[in-house]
């Protein structure tokens, strides 16, 4: 899109917005969740979902994708986050096709690619192992046997990790935990033995499971990248998630923005509209122009992936710490804004609350980006 | 001996007798509460014993006037009392909104056949009282109050809808403001109890964005309450409301979501969840961050004391127009910066993976939310400053 | 080879044979600015000579027509110019409020005679103009201006304060909002242009916090501007006015006191001031405000882009409104930053115990205050955000 | 004080105000700092406040002082930062007989306290070597020799340092840069040979100079307290030092606060008293907020020195950095809210704001004293 989006990416951005508007308002994703619906998405509205395309829309078209590029995938997470629709967009795309593409050899994106293209395959990578997202303090074990690798331990945080098909998983099979050297990436099948899956109930409701690995047995096909080199791979898929979920936060940050400037416009209190009271008028100014700076970084940083600049970590960084912040700041000003009603659990503004607040714990919460932002410019 | 060391001796020996064993162990939960009221149950048997015996002496009660059920006592006494319960650690005998606030209203607003009728069996725990102030409309602007009481012979009848009524759906009665008069604002409310055992009053609770809450919104459908139950005058309840309302703030705040105290202090959890680096919270800036919050917080605790010795000395304090507001705001972002430190464990809503304190902390994350909304705006309250304390006037 | 290339070639030639060498080198300061006016001093012949070339070929102001001693060029080609003139380093020949300012209304408002009359003046550096808008009692709010312009004859008589006019004791004449009617507010504004060259108008600069500076007060006492000064309709300013300003607003933020570029980088003096512990900024607290004003001048530097690509793209662009505001209140805390990591070498006034840079860095520090008052204060931006771009209204 | 004054100390509080409004009014700084003066302060003003007792507030009644306290000196401290009276109040008061008091000799205590408290002689304390606060980083030497030592090198940012009588020098006697160990206090004539002093010109127009030695020779009897004690004895003088400044930015940032308000309800624009407007209105009761959890911190902090409470260290570093950062907070806000006036030198509000910048990073910035503040509470 540059910084502006073209007459493509224009009807792009208005069809996925009518799309989920119609097809996954915030009311279908209240009914997930109050239902308790165990898988945590409509598998039909996933499948919608690809036959709009949008589940191949980074993947080649020699794997049966799109190819249209991740700035397109940035407008549709942006429309899926305004209405909080639950899909394993990020989940598979995102993570796993994008780990295909990053690190996969031609037999693995062959079989793979194109099933994640037409909806068929759910995928998702395992990576967290405590409190704080922190990839290079992998423990997590592969040894090497004599038929290839057993993994046992546990990962956490996996998202959609209780229904992918497959799970890849990082492990490390040498060096010590904090290295980033002596990692690998195994794809491992979601019904292997010796794998339990618990699904974890988190805040916002949406899709985390505890993968419990019990000596699971890979061969050495399952192996993604080369062994030992997991964490550089990875580092280029994480960005992008990064970058796709900044989008995506950008989308709720924004619905919830506009709900509080409707009801800012309606809501009356001491006689007058509360939007005529100056103090809000300048913090709805301020929340405008927070949002107006994070939507130039999405698209900066949206653009850069499709144009392989070498800025592409720095600005995944950036996006992921600045949404962030924007989001948690709106979301509670959101709230404050609102008032009584705004507390209540029938009124849509808590939900974005909850999504947000995990949404910016995931891949990595503003303060570990800012850390990574410092580093990578050598600060 | 002076009269106050013999009155500490006779509350000592009192307590001794008459103090059960199990009301001398600290509350295990909220269920531990007890509120009193008809529909009350007591799974503990000694619980109730010991409202009896307290509310007998009037010692839930200990300063109102012993005519009207109270203890009678002088501050000093009262304070003595305090100190003994205290030191014994003994249960409160009775949480009570009928103690708190109905009330002091009665005591200066009420006839003495008001009194009469309804304190004692507030100090005995008998009818559990809830408030109505708040409706759907009329939020922090209470002169917006469009529920309508009209006289129909010897009864008021009542219509509309109050909302944020703590506790109504285990109530027996509640105090509202209602419209009396809609000619004017302000000065057409009324200040009215109405008992809620009958086919007018209904409640529905309220889910939080954290859960299940006290909360309720409570409907009154042609709801009738006999015309002696009007306290003060007629048109006369925006006065009281505003004194209550003050009252409400302060004990919110000073007792409420305040300085540290009930959660698990935030350094140990920093250390906990990111790591120490010789003896100190292992990421620098959380580091700060939390330094920041435990200065706000003496800060805090330090004006609150202030503020005590000021009124105590007779002073007018200003800094009593802040507490609410720094309250407030010091709790939400402590909440927050909770969840930063604690990161995924504070994510979770439910479920045994995630730790007691994490799910705790998830909750105490979203309720704080509302903190700065209950008992009085932060808006309303940089407003009461600005115009009360500061002298700033609105556009003329 | 296109019109445009010829076009290039002909401008290189022409600029080797006629941009003196010193003309191609960097300025060293603020004294090799040509501002021309009658009263211009060049210490440099050749900075004259650089100004009276490209005056003659009215390159000063490339895009104007002919006709009143513009360059007479096309969007296209004045593009060219710029980037030849940026090629070979050659400095401005002229800067002048006259060109960047006055000469725009002139083209829009001005008649026929008013454009032959001035533009060309500007355009080769004879006049230099300044601008007079604010006054004591009328700082963000333009409708309380008080200097007042009455018609006697054939002259306006004007009478009243200027302030905050740059560079006044410099200038050569000033163009005015005066109010031209009493009885109603924005209505009541006119633009007019008035010669100081005369006794009725005297001029005394303004100290400020930071030291010296361009600005001054202008006092109008009985000064005189015949009737055919008045540019647009009588009573007609407030309209040039807001256009005006709004200039004068993206001017101030896009080219002014914007993201980086002018100082040392943040970064860069956090090492040398904080140390380094394996490469990185030693303090970690520092280090993290230093990440998240670069993080936030890169948002910045992205969203002026997208502005630019927007309005390319013949878009409404929302972001320009955040322009001003974010510009101004990033670079205050850009300065108060770059204090607390310099420490002791940014807090000195004068002296050879201080760097060049400390105290460059305090000067501007205390400069930076100005950013969101100047040419739009943050409310005032704030209050259009809200207003015009949000659709908030005010109290009805 | 504790927290609400006696009647006494409320007398001593009016006095104080009356006399710097009278005495040292804003207008008498500004004179001193147009008309260059050299001293840095009236010395006339000195003689009168010692005359109050003033400059023996803290001094044991044995030496010459009032010994009334150090709730009393905040007091007056206070009321001087409210008008920016210029005076060797912190200098010679706080640092010099503080140093004395707490390290000194029998007979050095005999023989300076009562000049101290006369008004007759002016002290101070050198620390500064660098950019920062950081006294354990003092790397300036003193080498012992037959007779006694000899010193060599510059410290910078004294306080009145041209103009003293006696500077006390801290020097490290062994020991490396950084360690607390080894760190010892010197008494050296302000005109002794080999002795350089430049008054520097700094921000706020008030006292500090460069001193450089050049092998500079005392004797034993200079040494103030225990060679190689003086880091622990210098701290508790810059506790009692840190909160005085903190009183007198208080009184700064209250008069700042105070001229503001009046501002904000007689300035007009938009046909409206500015003070009427909402935003404008939330940031003044922001601001009396901070001033008064402020005020809240000085108090308990003075008071808890008149107790020798053992949490002096913690209150010195919570009222230095919770009051700078209020003051900072205050002068931006002042500056702001006058607008175009507030920029230009003729206005107090800039003196303010320059003042505040200095002493916000005299004895150590608010980060200085977050750290601080951070290990002495184990966190």
């Amino acid at each position: 899109m540059g910084l502006v989006l073209d007459e493509e990416q224009t009807i792009l951005k208005d069809s996925a917005k009518a799309f989920f508007a119609d097809q996954a308002p915030v009311t279908a994703f209240r009914k997930l969740r109050d239902e308790k619906d165990e898988t945590g998405f409509s598998r039909e509205l996933w499948r919608a979902m690809a036959e709009m395309g949008w589940a191949g829309i980074v993947i080649p078209e020699a794997y049966g994708g799109l190819e249209y590029g991740f700035q397109g995938l940035a407008l549709v997470l942006e429309e899926q986050g305004r209405t909080l629709a639950a899909s394993p967009l990020v989940s598979t795309v995102l993570l796993g096709a994008g780990t295909l593409m990053e690190a996969g050899s031609e037999a693995q994106k062959s079989a793979l690619l194109p099933k994640i293209a037409e909806g068929s395959l759910l995928l998702t990578v395992a990576i967290d192992e405590g409190h704080h997202f922190n990839p290079a303090q992998t423990a997590f074990e592969a040894k090497s046997d004599s038929d290839g690798f057993i993994l046992t331990g546990e990962k956490t945080f996996v998202l959609d990790g209780h229904v992918a098909d497959k799970i890849i998983v990082l492990a490390r099979t040498s060096g010590n935990k904090g290295d980033r050297e002596g990692l690998t990436l195994f794809l491992v099948e979601g019904t292997a033995e010796g794998l339990t899956r618990e699904r974890l109930k988190m805040l916002d409701s949406r899709n985390a499971a505890l993968l419990m690995f019990d000596q699971v047995k890979v061969t050495g096909d399952a192996v993604i990248g080369a062994i030992g080199g997991g964490y550089d791979a990875l580092e280029s898929v994480l960005d992008r998630a990064a970058i796709g979920l900044a989008a995506e936060m950008l989308g709720s940050a924004s619905a919830v923005f506009e709900m509080t400037l409707d009801y800012l416009k309606e809501r009356r209190q001491f006689g007058q509209l509360i939007g005529s009271f100056q103090s809000l008028q300048h913090r709805a100014a301020d929340m405008f122009t927070q949002l107006e700076l994070s939507k130039s970084i999405v698209m900066t940083a949206a653009t850069a992936l499709d144009e392989s600049s070498n800025e592409i970590s720095s600005l995944a960084s950036l996006a992921k710490a600045f949404v962030g912040e924007t989001s948690n700041k709106v979301t509670r000003e959101g709230i404050q804004m609102h008032g009584g009603i705004g507390m209540t659990d029938e009124h849509d503004v808590g939900l974005y609350l909850k999504r947000s607040r995990v949404a910016e714990h995931t891949f990595g919460s503003a303060a570990y980006h800012r850390d990574r932002y410092a580093r990578l410019n050598d600060y | 001996m002076s009269n106050l060391d013999i009155f500490r001796e006779e509350v000592r020996a009192w307590l001794a007798e008459n103090c059960p064993p199990s009301m001398r162990t600290p509350m295990g939960n909220d269920e531990d509460v007890v509120w009193g009221g008809r529909k009350a149950k007591y799974e503990n048997p000694e619980a109730r014993l010991w409202l009896d015996r307290m509310g007998a002496k009037g010692w839930t009660a200990p300063t109102w006037p012993k005519e009207y059920g109270g203890g009678g006592l002088t501050k000093e006494e009262a304070a003595v009392l305090g100190q003994e319960l205290g030191r014994i650690d003994a249960r409160p005998a009775l949480a009570s909104f009928g103690l708190w606030m109905l009330g002091p209203v009665l005591l200066e607003y009420g006839t003495e056949e008001q009194k009469k009728e309804h304190l004692p069996p507030i100090v005995r725990g008998e009818i559990r009282w809830c408030q109505g102030y708040s409706e759907p409309g009329a939020g922090s602007d209470l002169a917006g109050l469009q529920t309508r009481a009209v006289l129909e012979g010897e009864d008021y009848v009542i219509n509309g809808q109050k909302v944020w009524t703590s506790y109504a759906d285990k109530a027996d009665a509640i105090f509202c403001l209602v419209r009396t008069d809609t000619s004017t604002k302000h000065e057409g409310i009324s200040f009215l109890l109405i008992d809620m055992d009958q086919p007018g009053v209904t409640t529905k609770p309220i889910k939080l964005i954290s859960g299940n809450s006290p909360f309720c919104e409570t409907f009154l459908d042609d709801a009738r309450t006999p015309a002696r139950n009007l306290i003060g005058r007629l048109n006369g309840g925006w006065e009281i409301a505003k004194k209550l309302l003050q009252h409400e703030r302060t004990n919110i705040s000073a007792g409420g979501f305040g300085a540290g105290g009930r959660a698990a202090a935030l350094e140990e959890l920093a250390k906990e969840y990111l790591g120490t680096d010789r003896g100190e919270i292992a990421d620098a800036v959380k580091r700060d961050q939390v330094v920041r919050h435990k200065m706000l917080e003496r800060a805090f605790a330090q004006t609150l004391k202030r503020m005590s010795a000021e009124t105590k000395a007779g002073e007018v304090s200003p800094a009593s127009s802040i507490i609410k507001y720094v309250a407030a705001e010091m709790n939400k972002d402590r909440m927050e910066l909770l969840v930063e430190i604690m990161g995924l464990q504070a994510l979770g809503w439910s479920g045994d993976y995630f730790s007691k304190q994490g799910l705790a902390t998830t909750r105490a994350m979203l309720r704080s939310k509302a903190n700065s909304i209950e008992g009085g705006t932060t808006e309303v309250n940089l407003n009461v400053i600005a115009k009360r304390v500061l002298g700033l006037r609105d556009h003329q």
